[in-house]
């Protein structure tokens, strides 16, 4: 399903973000990444939907070899994934709807099939009292909530999720926790970065360590804990 | 792309215009108070044109008729002179005639040659279909009989066409640095908009939209911004013109010149405003765009 | 110090964030405010710092009543408290050392004097390698951190923080909690939305929770996981 | 403000221009096209407005003097007329001189007239300080003692003043509109930039700033701005005009008309054009940011 092999990032600033990771990941795999704040999670999550290229290294997700993918394969690519970016990225011009609905239109996807699916979603972040706000009136988790309904919306094959409980309390956290855990039991891959000790130690999935741009870590149901 | 596609880019574009609030306002002024100039300077260097070539038009051949030429030989000289080539018009003055518009410009002295007094012939003035056949005209006019002599005006002539295709050049080379500013001016401000919504661009990237999807709807906001600027400069220019053209009538009339009317007129410059709006507007989106649909 | 009586928020579009609010904070005190998403926590701090008005009811921070401050005082009013904002709010433009130093040139402090007290800072929050990134540069918990410092180069009477470790790995946020303790130590009111149920529980202050825009509990040393 | 911190807001916009990117490119180029055209349509406006005043200014009296009078009551009438109120100058031109501008331009018949047979008397042309006067200075001329008669050209200078105001009016009318659509585009390109930064002016609103503290590196950015946007329209303004003057120098002077000279007229205008660009740019940034700055 997703094959990185000797990757290394560096950026345009010379900064050395990722030194040599490998990694598989197989389908249906539920996968945690944790790491100090600056290890590499952000870069490799970024890699992976090709918001980045590797500056060396390959890259396999799916059928696509991001390496020598076609400019304009990305967006078709990029349907099979869906994205919860650490910094949410909701367009500030589309309401709480038309964000989710977005993901959908640009597949294509039937105006009648847009609206119950978009609703069912937002339903089961909790906000479907929200519909009509536009991000600028969300509280912070509600935005999060807002970009974790966007990712799903179109049931893809992979979800990657850049710390998507940051700005959620305990309780709405183990909501997302188990909508992510019911797709994944689905068929779904997930990928998660966090930060969220307890739920890494409470949920237990196989567990990826970055520290200063390497793999430390590649456990089946590793704990957080372990290094204290 | 599915009709409904493209109406719901259309509804888009139109949303996105409304929630984009000022920066649309200031978007669409930019392209009015533009607009506005181009039409109103664009309505003053077509009729400096035109009138610049009425006023050569202007320039005619002087066929002095020698004197004791019967009123028959006279009428034969006419049908010669109307059978020349690019000769549009030959009008008969008597020397009479002559006289009294040099007592109108020259003074009073002169009106004592009134009369059998008077040492100057009756002529013809012929109007060419071409200021610059002018010239050739006179010389063959010159050779026919009955002809004592055949002017255009020399140098007088001469210095007009001059000064005539130097005013035409200029209104060229005005025209199109309008034209040209107004296009740069219309993209620019296009470009600042787009740029000021890159990252939105680049989010619509991320979750899976292709350029063309993209595309669309930014294109058909510059378009209707293009279009909602041209209203007003159109409605102003065509007022403005209407107005204008109204008051110049009497006075210009009397000198022989005109503006354009009306009518076809100021359709042109309307249809050329709206044009120039909804096509930058546009085109000058998806330019502004092709750097943020690289990733 | 800080005094809210009866206060009331009603968002311009009709949601009414805020019910009946009052509270009272001592100078020197250490208060968590907790509660689900979309409770109203950053509301009540964003009317702390008079981003936001209150509908009705009064505020007082200091000597400044905030319903009759003059808007020309709102900046003289600001510089006595550090903020961090939920969504950080760097300055794009600002490296992390401009970001931090600005905080400090605005209140007319010296250049000799900004200099060794801003890299003091940013070696606090562990970012001294980075001083000339920009913010786009940095991974999301190196932002907080920025914001971080930002809010504490002023050596202000209280800080504000907005969830200030929700993009943060659990031994940084120790160290974070670190700071703000030491700070508090010192005679700094501390006043922070969190969502880090560990932390609450393993260094307990006062904590004041919210739901649904009201006061539903304030108790010395509570613990988060009271409800489960 | 102390002097280093107003140092520090010079560095500040600097780098804040600089780091724009983009955005100061654009807005940059914006104001320089915008400054381009305001110079050259300038150029071009004023130079129209000069060259009508000095063909207004050729409109002169002619005082006819009577036959037989002697060179000295000539004299004394030359003094009666130089000593009359906004008189600049008196020219004297003979019966002969008057007759051969008469064969230049209504054709050689007139040539018998020569000599003797010249039926045209000597003239004073009267040039007044301004061609309103010449009315008023033809009537009291009329009244001298050997003058047979003194005109203006009558109709014909009327009809000229008429145009020449005409053109002036519109002149002013199309300066005032180019000077207003400068400022109008200037200060919006700057308002468009000032939009798309908003979240940062109320950033620095939250950490402490003062409304002054925020301003000033925004002015001095805009006023860089128009600076640096004012620059290429000068050069090329400055060159294009020493160009066409250079060339129009020949032909011109001729006609007895003249551009005006690039010394003090390109200063005027380059000067126009930085303090357009400066000033609007620094208060359309001024003025834009307002609104942030409330909370
Ligand atoms: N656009 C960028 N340009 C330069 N350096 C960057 C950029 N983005 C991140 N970095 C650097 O790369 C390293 C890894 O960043 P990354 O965002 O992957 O960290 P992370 O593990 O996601 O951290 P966090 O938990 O704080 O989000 C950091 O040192 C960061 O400063
Ligand atoms: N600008 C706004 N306009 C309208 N409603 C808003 C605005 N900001 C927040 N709200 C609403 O007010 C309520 C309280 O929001 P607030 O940001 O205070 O929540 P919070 O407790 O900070 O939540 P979180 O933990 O998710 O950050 C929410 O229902 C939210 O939707
Ligand atoms: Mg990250
Ligand atoms: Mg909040």
């Amino acid at each position: 399903m997703i094959q990185m092999k000797n990757v290394m990032k560096q950026y345009d600033n010379g900064v050395i973000a990722i030194k040599d990771l490998s990694l598989t990941v197989d389908p249906g795999e539920f996968l945690y990444v944790i790491g100090p704040s600056g290890a590499g999670k952000s870069t490799v999550i970024k890699m992976l939907y090709h918001e980045l290229k590797p500056t060396s290294g390959s890259i396999q997700v799916g059928k696509y070899d991001l390496a020598t993918m076609a400019p304009s394969d990305v967006p078709y690519f990029r349907r099979n994934i869906g994205i919860v970016f650490q910094d949410f990225k909701l367009l500030p011009r589309l309401t709480v709807f038309e964000n989710v609905a977005y993901a959908m239109q640009v597949v294509e996807a039937k105006d009648e099939d847009i609206k119950p699916r978009v609703l069912h979603v937002l339903k089961l972040v909790g906000l479907e009292q929200k519909l009509r706000r536009f991000p600028s009136e969300l509280s912070g988790g509600e935005q999060q909530r807002v970009a974790i309904a966007r990712a799903i919306v179109n049931a893809p094959d992979v979800v990657i999720a850049d710390e998507p409980t940051g700005n959620l309390d305990p309780d709405t956290s183990e909501g997302i926790m188990d909508i992510l855990e019911r797709i994944n039991a689905d068929g779904t891959t997930v990928i998660m970065a966090t930060h969220n000790r307890e739920m890494v130690n409470e949920r237990p999935h196989r567990l990826l360590e970055i520290a200063g741009g390497r793999l430390v870590r590649d456990e089946q149901g590793g704990s957080y804990s372990d290094e204290e | 792309m599915k009709s409904n596609v493209f109406m719901r880019h259309v509804r888009d574009s139109l949303k996105s215009l409304k929630r984009n609030g000022w920066m649309s306002v200031a978007a669409v002024s930019a392209v009015t108070v533009t607009l506005l100039l181009v039409g109103i300077f664009l309505a003053l260097l077509l009729n400096v044109n035109r009138v610049s070539t009425q006023v050569e038009n202007d320039v005619r051949v002087r066929v002095y008729i020698q004197k004791g030429t019967t009123k028959k030989q006279q009428a034969a000289l006419k049908d010669q002179l109307e059978g020349l080539a690019n000769v549009k018009k030959v009008t008969y003055r008597s020397a009479s005639q002559e006289l009294n518009s040099i007592v109108g410009s020259y003074g009073s002295q002169w009106a004592m040659f009134r009369g059998d007094q008077n040492p100057l012939n009756n002529i013809f003035l012929v109007d060419t279909k071409d200021a610059k056949d002018t010239i050739s005209v006179a010389k063959r006019a010159d050779k026919f009989k009955h002809v004592s002599e055949a002017t255009y005006g020399g140098t007088t002539a001469k210095k007009l066409f001059r000064t005539v295709a130097t005013i035409q050049r200029w209104g060229a080379f005005f025209t199109i640095l309008l034209l040209f500013v107004a296009v740069f001016l219309i993209s620019n401000t296009i470009r600042i908009t787009i740029l000021s919504r890159r990252d939105e661009i680049k989010v619509m990237r991320l979750v899976g939209a292709t350029n063309a999807y993209i595309r669309w709807p930014f294109l058909l906001e510059g378009a209707w911004t293009g279009l909602f600027g041209s209203l007003l400069p159109m409605l102003i220019v065509d007022f403005g013109y209407g107005l204008v053209a109204r008051n110049a009538h009497f006075t210009e009339a009397a000198n022989g010149f005109s503006l354009y009317p009306n009518m076809p007129f100021l359709v042109w410059l309307d249809l050329g405003m709206a044009l120039i709006g909804i096509v930058i507007g546009g085109l000058g989106s998806v330019v502004s765009m092709r750097r943020y649909l690289k990733a």
